[in-house]
């Protein structure tokens, strides 16, 4: 896990210089000078989309920052979340007048902080509104749902909550929408090796040799269970099963496959994952619209995988389906 | 007794230097069920508290609102924006009280400081977190006698009445079986960074 | 280097169902069964562009089959040319009866195959021209510049070509339009690790816990110098260094910069390489086009990084920034 | 003596034997400066060459086709394209020759296999590549006697002959300090399967 860095305590701020030389659609202020934004400054009379969280999960979170996506993003430290000033440096910046939806995952530090910038936005007439992606399955049981940490479904969440917005529904119809695909969106992921922060001179877990963790969070908390590695098509059977138990699509039913890779799988093994999964859906009768296969949400260098399902209704895959375009994602008019 | 800035500073000081042994032993135990960062973001936050001028400062809630500022601008992890809202919540109080806390008012301040905790993580006593090793020294000072020693008993024995108990709020919750007799490593780090304080009267 | 598959010897062929089934957009097919092209035929009257290569390298080959960019790809086994009959399945799904450019990288089992295929082609009257992508710089001196091997400028090479053939040039133009884009090219990679071949039990060569290896082929071979892990900017130096001794381009000029990941380096470091790239090239009065930072040529999860440079003229800019889409990168209109 | 296809499928089981003892061997001497492959693949290759129902075939022409076919369907690398090239003009001639190849005119053809490989490779004797010994083979049986033993020491002359000079094609090229007292893994590759090939007259 040997890295390219200079100073690792400088890992945020050059990292962020890097990402606005190469993008110039993006630009990089606030008071903080941790948000990030569009260079053209929020449509007014549209509802803002800010989002933020600990950084080390490119494209997560910044990455989305983009049109039909997310206007603002506040940026924490590597594995930590954003603090107060960042994300009220979002949501003014993500502020076109019609108030701001606050959509990120569902993390202690990420929400305390976002609750007190959003008190702060209250002091400035600036209306909010707070959905939190909370899809992982495995982080909580599905009685406390709402405890449940947020995982690459967030991106799901992004595109339809940004088409709202982009439609020009109100705060609380992009609320509204972002809870729906929220409800609508279940996450599970399996990670083979660990990845180490700039700042650690050790990886963050440890895992055996033959071992994988279905599960595992995405800083490396303990998942549900270790076993020896599994052939892909019994890791996608595994993660599929649970979800669909979940989220139980009947036949006929139009769902959203997201097989994303943490960091260090190769693109060629999550296609033979997503082989799987699209031949298992066919198997039951479910088709995949807008499949998603690509590294969306990562841990750093970490090994593994995960798969969102996102169940549609006409509303959904009308959201899901609308242009939108950011520096790593891009659905065609 | 008064609480000047050169005791807080002194505090934040001792704190510091603590956390310097402790750092990997709160990792250590923030490892076994959550990311293992709980030492090491601790360090950096009372690092960057340590560099507040707190001494110099115009007044107790001054300061108090100084070290807020830098543990936020340091972090925004839970435990570190928990530590930077009692901060915040020590400066309301002492700016309400014309900064002056006499070491009678120290368990009042503390209750304050443990509400604003449980309101700002939507957790509550009984959730095994800091808030009931801050409920527990609240309680402790205000039955007297408020001294820091008496702080640094109440957050220990809190940490072993809790040591059996399963963690309720965090991915922790997952694994009732594994938190049962595993220490909350917040309540760790309050509990280790008190006992090397200064033995001094709050 | 723990792999998601199945039986290590259907690697490539799971990939090939799984990307097909991600990517409507693309087919799969041929007597080889291992050429992917468009879903909709090659354009009548288009010049077709066909290229190939082993896999292991996703985004490369297969994921630049696209809009304006290639028709079909010929698909080898991991880090292997294609055989012949791909590579003539590929001419083929490329020819629009225009005739058909083969654009691929410089290595000795691939040309041999492309000429055998080329060869059969000329019996079925495919007009074809080749054009080598031959970029890295570590791979020979500038004196047998012919004898290098391609790395990631190929992917502006495709992008040159592609925009070329949209035009409406001819097969002599579009070949010319795609050498001159590998003249102005250079490129040159560093390995921090090694990656695993799926069929392997061990790594493809070895490095020290705190070396990487300046100049290393991207299956492995030893480059030019193995030294101590070094700084970022100390890395971006050297690369950016040699590229610049090469192309020499003057205060003025315009260049694309291409940051490339070779697998598992996250996306944050690749962004610290290029905020000093683009100081090093703002220092040199060097202006920045349509900069590119990302996973575009891989070698599995090897860590590491390489830097492209092109030097553009006007006819080069208008190429590089003509619109194009494929699953892994799309430059809008 | 005129070689039959039961004389070729030895040959192939007997190479396929030997490529599985060596495997790692030629794997290390191409890691030296290529890419570590080189026993793998022609592992590989030389197992779908035994699949095929070689003495089964029409002829001598139709048997070494499919082998050549067999190769081409299985790699796309550069020996092994080379190996399916050599194969497919063992299947010319012996077409050319109404499907009679006779011991002595295994020099005549084994230099055709080398013309064609060194056309398809771009590459020329000198360079320090299968050519050579290919050349070296070709020299030697057409000097007679033609047996696969003279073959074998061509093969290996050639090999002792090449080591010491410098590697001129490839990434090898890179380094002629490095190739300079290296084996080619080619080269190295046509010596060893041989030299555990049948002891027959070819
Ligand atoms: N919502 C919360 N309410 C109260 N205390 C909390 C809450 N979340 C975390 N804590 C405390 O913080 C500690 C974990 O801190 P730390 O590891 O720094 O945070 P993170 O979860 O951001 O990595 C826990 O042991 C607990 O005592
Ligand atoms: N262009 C060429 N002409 C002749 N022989 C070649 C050529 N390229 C490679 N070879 C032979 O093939 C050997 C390397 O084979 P191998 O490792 O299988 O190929 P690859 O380079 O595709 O990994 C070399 O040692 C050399 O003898
Ligand atoms: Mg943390
Ligand atoms: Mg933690
Ligand atoms: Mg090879
Ligand atoms: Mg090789």
């Amino acid at each position: 896990m040997k890295k390219l860095l200079n100073d690792p305590s400088a890992y945020v701020e050059e990292m962020l210089a890097g990402l606005v030389a190469a993008h110039p659609e993006l630009t990089l202020g606030g008071e903080s000078g941790r948000c990030v934004a569009l260079a053209e400054p929020a449509r007014s009379g549209k509802v803002g989309i800010a989002t933020g969280g600990g950084s080390g999960h490119l494209p997560l979170f910044t990455g989305y920052v983009g049109q039909g996506l997310v206007d603002a993003c506040a940026i924490g430290n590597v594995f930590e979340g954003p603090g107060a000033q960042s994300c009220i440096d979002a949501i003014r910046a993500a502020n076109g007048g019609a108030g701001v939806l606050c959509l990120y995952g569902n993390y202690g530090g990420d929400r305390m902080n976002f609750d007190m910038a959003c008190e702060m936005a209250g002091m400035e007439d600036i209306a909010c509104e707070t959905v939190l992606g909370a899809d992982d399955v495995a982080s909580a049981v599905p009685e406390s749902a709402e405890k449940r940490r947020g995982v690459a479904g967030i991106v799901l969440l992004y595109k339809a909550a940004g088409a709202a917005a982009e439609e020009g529904r109100d705060l609380a119809g992009v609320a509204k929408a972002a809870r729906k695909a929220g409800a609508a969106t279940r996450s599970i992921g399996v990670a083979l090796s660990p990845c180490r922060v700039p700042t650690a001179d050790a990886p963050n877990f440890e895992i055996g040799a033959d071992e994988m963790e279905m599960g595992m969070g995405i800083h490396g908390e303990p998942g549900i269970w270790r076993a020896p590695l599994a052939a892909a098509d019994t890791v996608a059977d595994e993660m599929l099963d649970r979800l669909l138990a979940e989220l139980s699509p009947g036949r006929g039913s139009r769902v959203v496959p997201l097989v994303n890779g943490l960091g260090a799988t190769p693109l060629e093994e999550l296609f033979i994952l997503y082989r799987r999964v699209a031949e298992r859906l066919a198997d039951a009768g479910i088709t995949p619209v807008s499949p998603l296969v690509g590294n969306f949400v990562t841990s750093m260098e970490m090994a593994g995988a995960s798969l969102s399902l996102m169940v549609l209704d006409d509303e959904l895959e009308a959201l899901i389906k609308a242009p939108a375009s950011c520096p790593f994602w891009r659905v065609a008019a | 007794m008064t609480m000047t800035t050169h005791d807080l500073a002194g505090f934040v000081a001792q704190a510091n230097e603590a956390v310097q042994q402790e750092e990997q032993r709160l990792n250590a135990a923030d490892a076994k069920l959550g990311d293992g960062d709980t030492g090491s973001m601790l360090r950096r936050v009372l690092a960057a508290m340590a560099k507040v001028d707190v001494a110099g400062a115009a007044g107790l809630s001054e300061a108090a609102m100084a070290l807020a500022q830098a543990a936020m601008k340091e972090t925004g992890s839970s435990l570190g924006t928990l530590v930077a809202t009692a901060a915040m919540t020590f400066a309301k109080e002492a700016k309400a009280a014309g900064n002056r806390i006499e070491a009678d008012d120290m368990g009042r301040v503390v209750s304050a400081m443990c509400d604003a905790v449980a309101s700002r993580g939507r957790a509550a006593t009984g959730d095994k977190t800091v808030i009931d090793s801050l409920d527990a020294i609240a309680r402790a000072l205000s039955a007297g006698p408020a001294t820091l020693a008496g702080a640094e008993r109440a957050a220990r024995d809190a940490l072993d009445a809790f040591r059996a108990l399963p963690c309720k709020v965090g991915r922790a919750r997952m694994f009732p079986e594994k938190s049962t007799g595993a220490d909350d490593p917040g309540m760790l780090a309050i509990a280790l960074l008190l006992a090397q304080g200064p033995r001094a009267e709050a």
